[in-house]
């Protein structure tokens, strides 16, 4: 296969052109999305394939939503784009009550085909209602998939597999790294969902991530090699399915564990990776399992009070340590 | 109790048989719910139920314009809905049994009636949520250009829901083939619409979208075949969306067990003697397409029906626990 | 103080009577609340207080919530009834990105003194949609309180509690326990938010829960009491802010943990109880913190599926089982 | 570029310091969204700014009728409605910064916006989000008796928003003080309002809830002026709320940075024309209420408060991010 370097954002459109060429039933909906989207992630759509497949949508994020279910049960693909992931909480009905429970509580008639697209995550001080990360929301709702490329390339994969699939996908495109450069096959590329990868090898520290967050956890052991720290960074791509096969093979080896991500901290997702390493590894764990998250408040304008609030590298960078048992540098 | 008024059975496009056909669907509706009523107050039903009794005729008369494949999205208040899309009495009594014959394979119950194959898109517990659904359905037969019609069948409770607003602006600005038909039973749960409700003609919401709208007698099932006929043409022909206020009152309480106490029974003594079955009764005799003997002999066929179904569902072997984790995604079932 | 038995659902509205005789700011406002609301929470209000401070409003969730951000940030004390839980999806918006927000991204200069109540959990085959628990949801988000009583005695101490409360407090009733009766103060009644209280006292294992999962976890101690087990049941009563140190002394104590609730063990609350226990004491457990919760699928209709897919008594028994180390006797 | 059109600045009710009031308003705005979106350029802001130029006489012919107990909600578009409602050039400016000193302290930004003691009850990044906010502020003073009316300023992409038929709907059953002012520039984001919404004239959304609705040149300050005292004085007399479709066009892009592409700049040369600043200064200078020097001495003052504001965000302090913490509850505050 024959790779570029594309933006991730630039990836995700390759994947809906792909999906697009190759099935009629897939479409995309969402606001201002023919005029390329708020992040590029539809750019050029609109022009190949037309406003009958590349649907603009009045401010409407609950009947966007309501449409996709009732087109993905009446024999469509949509792939509905919620813009910032904040909005999707005007859409929560449709995607809880509707989406997420139809197959199930309809005897297994039918199946909910779609994918909702949203861009969450710190990107330039956007402030309180334009950089949260919602991901723990959608993944305790049964009947949802949810997934977090971290890099172009399993963006591409991702959203490719995540167009396919019979069930409703929750594909969250972090914003800082919507417009970061990749080795992406230029090809078709499927990423199966519920399969994560080792983005570093290293055998003292297990760092499970997804996301943004997993280039920050890159940054992070690159440091702590200068001291001598081996850290391993388990990128999950995908939340629900998850793959804990893939979690327990690195902590098995480590027996050290970290899991970080960018979204707040108190009832996030690292709790429920947590809660299931310990549960699952307590004998072989050296350690706690320490968690990387946001301070619980709403996330502040001001870039220093923002850069408070959100983990970077050097939260990654302490929390690795204390799990080693060392003081903490701060 | 005779009705007050008598509908006139003769319409438009319809003759003895059509007419007696919206007889036969309007008394199955009847005696399935009053037969329903019954077996929940004897405590042989799990969960809750909402019936349809009163308000036969817009189910009735707006399902007979429909084809097998048009879709339509139901309510709480589903079982009407489910019988005039075709759904079988023994497969909906076994769902409202939670039996693993039922249209859900019981895990929907009485709020989750649905079959996709019959286009009939699912009783939904949450109020205002078909709109967007219907839209979306219908989204998909005009992208499809596959002909098909979807009717949203919601209440004077629901119309105040902001999905409401979203949808049909939607739908008017992509004329889709869509038809939504508001089951004004003048009440939402214990609330008196005019309480919560800003204007009383809700049809007048129409204009809003520059889409047409129309106030019906929903207890004729007559007028209502007339006034769905008009708008089911016009969606399918591509002339977008109706909205239709059809006027009802429920003869029983919000939820079977419902006390009542918010509505005294001289109103319902009142608007029971406009009772849409009784009416069309009257109009059938009086037109002489129907006998009274006739009409006895529909109603012991719906009981005979109804009796059978719950005969059904009672022997139906409840679902399997270990299948409860089955379907939440598609790939995993036994 | 005098006391006397009546129903959680009762003594709810003993706390909105109080309230509202002691202070004109507080108001109602819900459907159908004149009537009494779905469970009786709101009965009798309506004919002391009258339509201006008990307000029926339209089936129009996201305005109910948005009316009492409005009215709690000039000068009134919204009470507002969403029913059923799952009926808070569609004003999660106003929920989330404004009431939960305000008083933070506006940097202070506002507070946003509003209750949100809802009814939740499992009752007598509600399925899918009016079933749920959904208190993770809230934990999540900074700026929202969340309680969920076990007792009637708790459910009017709290109401009270969060009333007078200047942030937005989400309080959580659960179906099952609202028609149960307990011994509650006629007297008005505070309960502290941010304090948990031991349901049990006990020994051998700690058993944290909240809301109806407490009374189930007490009839489990029953049982292992036969078994020679003595389980102490935490009831949080507080999910934000959390009663770590009341966790901590019983752990301290019985080093072996259950966290216990109905809602979704993936993802759930627990997790994040039981990420907080390890990391905190991970010295003092013998075992894992072992959680109970909901397998993951939407709420079914039929009986026998429900009782599969909810925890009971028989789960709890079997977690402090397993974190006795004790063959499961399932 | 001189004016196609003289605004007539005689109005009912006015005279020439009322109207020259507007002006120094307008003025005011229009100098601060210009240097806001140089500084924004220049890569002095953080986040993203979308600037309120060409729209100035809406805010400013409605907020010169409230009283400063009154409430307004803004929008993602909120410096125009900051400045008529009272809020200081300079605490501002310094929330744009995301300084210590500004209205929020640097917790906002451009997109929150608030000073409650103003009643101004926040710029929203929500689109839609002021509809029901503004519903609860008025019925809030209708509970309190206070004599209070509210404003929800929304854009024409907001209408087809369910909060807005929610918060309509409950304002109009409670005949709430409130006024629903749409300021129409025709586009949402990128797209043409007319390919998302179902009418043309939004004002006839009024028809759905019964109250009255009305279309308004919104680039005209007087006749906003009389629009809105019409609204405000009918809600605060009890008449219940009203609807305001302001028909206006924003200068800039979306936000600030926004290349544009959706619309071409014959289109933007020709709306501009109709400057609501250009055309009341005309209508000024030809009743003889305004010298052309006096006009640019309004400039002048004008420019000098916002370098001022500059000034003082760029010298104020950043917030202590030890505090990062404090205000997510109301007792947590160091
Ligand atoms: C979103 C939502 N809010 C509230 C409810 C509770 N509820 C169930 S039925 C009902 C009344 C519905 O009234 P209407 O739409 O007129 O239908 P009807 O029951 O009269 O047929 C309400 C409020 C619900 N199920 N969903
Ligand atoms: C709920 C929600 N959906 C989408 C957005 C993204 N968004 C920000 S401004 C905007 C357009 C708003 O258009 P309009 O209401 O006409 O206001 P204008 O920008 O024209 O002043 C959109 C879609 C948002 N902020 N909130
Ligand atoms: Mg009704
Ligand atoms: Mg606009």
């Amino acid at each position: 296969m024959s790779e570029r370097r594309v933006t991730f954002g630039q990836a995700t459109v390759e994947a809906m052109q792909h999906a697009m060429r190759d099935d009629d039933r897939v479409f995309a909906l969402g606001e201002d999305i023919s005029w390329g989207g708020n992040f590029g992630q539809f750019r050029g759509l609109a022009e190949e394939f037309g406003p009958r497949r590349v649907v603009d949508m009045p401010i409407s994020e609950a009947i966007i939503m309501a449409v996709a279910v009732g087109a993905a049960t009446t024999g469509l693909r949509p792939v509905a784009s919620m813009s910032f992931v904040e909005f999707t909480l005007g859409a929560m009905d449709e995607i809880v009550n509707q989406a997420s429970k139809f197959r199930y509580m309809f005897g297994g008639q039918v199946s909910v085909p779609l994918v909702l697209r949203a861009s969450d995550g710190v990107l330039r001080s956007s402030a309180a209602q334009h950089s949260s990360s919602l991901e723990a929301l959608f993944a305790h709702m049964p009947g949802l998939k949810v997934v977090a490329p971290s890099n172009p390339a399993d963006a591409k994969g991702l959203l490719r597999t995540a167009i396919d699939d019979p069930d409703p996908v929750v594909y969250l495109e972090h914003k800082k790294i919507t417009s970061r450069r990749g080795p992406v096959p230029l090809e078709d590329h499927r990423v199966p969902l519920g399969k994560a990868t080792t983005a570093r090898y290293g055998s003292d520290v297990s760092v499970i991530s997804y996301s943004a967050m997993v280039p920050t956890s890159l940054e992070a052991a690159e440091r702590l090699a200068d001291q001598g720290i081996e850290v391993e960074v388990v990128d999950l791509r995908s939340l629900v399915p998850l793959d804990f096969e893939a979690i327990a093979a690195s902590v098995l080896k480590t027996r050290r564990v970290v899991v970080a991500h960018e979204s707040w901290m108190f009832g996030g997702f690292g709790a429920e990776l947590s809660s299931q390493i310990h549960e699952e590894l307590f004998d072989t764990l050296q350690a706690p399992v320490r968690r990387v998250g946001a301070a619980p408040a709403p996330i502040p304008f001001s870039p220093p009070l923002e850069a408070a609030v959100i983990p970077g590298a050097d939260a990654v960078v302490e929390a690795v340590l204390h799990t080693l048992g060392a003081p903490s540098p701060i | 109790m005779s009705p007050d008024q008598t509908a006139a059975v003769v319409t438009e496009g319809t003759g003895r048989q059509v007419a007696r056909g919206f007889h036969q669907t309007m008394v199955r509706i009847r005696t399935f719910e009053t037969h329903v009523e019954r077996l929940f107050l004897e405590g042989r039903l799990p969960g809750f139920v909402h019936t349809y009794t009163g308000e036969e005729a817009i189910a009735t008369g707006t399902c007979a314009r429909l084809d097998a494949g048009d879709y339509i999205t139901s309510t709480h208040r589903g079982h009407g809905h489910a019988i005039a899309k075709g759904i079988g009495l023994k497969a909906l009594m076994a769902e409202l049994y939670g039996k693993a014959t039922g249209t859900c394979r019981g895990r929907g119950g009485s709020m989750h009636v649905a079959d996709f194959s019959l286009g009939m898109l699912g009783a939904n517990g949450i109020v205002g949520g078909g709109f967007g659904i219907a839209a979306g359905a219908a989204f998909s037969a005009l992208y499809r250009s596959s002909g098909q019609v979807a009717v949203c069948f919601f209440g004077d409770g629901a119309i105040n829901k902001g999905t409401f607003h979203e949808a049909l602006n939607f739908a008017a600005v992509h004329r889709l083939p869509v038809v939504y038909v508001c089951e004004n039973n003048q009440y939402a749960q214990f609330t008196d619409r005019h309480r919560t409700t800003a204007v009383d003609d809700l049809s007048v919401r129409a204009t809003a979208y520059g889409i047409p709208g129309m106030r019906v007698d929903g207890n004729d099932v007559g007028a209502v075949w007339t006034a769905a006929g008009v708008a089911i043409d016009r969606a399918r022909s591509g002339g977008g969306p109706t909205l239709l206020d059809m006027q009802t009152y429920r003869f029983g309480g919000h939820y079977v067990g419902d006390a009542e106490v918010y509505r005294d029974s001289a109103e319902v003594n009142d608007r029971k003697r406009l009772d849409p079955v009784g009416r069309w009764e009257a109009g059938l005799v009086s037109e002489g397409w129907a006998t009274e003997e006739e009409i006895s002999a529909v109603w012991q066929t719906a009981a005979a029906e109804v009796e059978d179904a719950q005969l059904f569902a009672e022997q139906s072997p409840d679902p399997d626990p270990g299948t409860a984790l089955d379907d939440v995604f598609t790939e995993a079932r036994r």
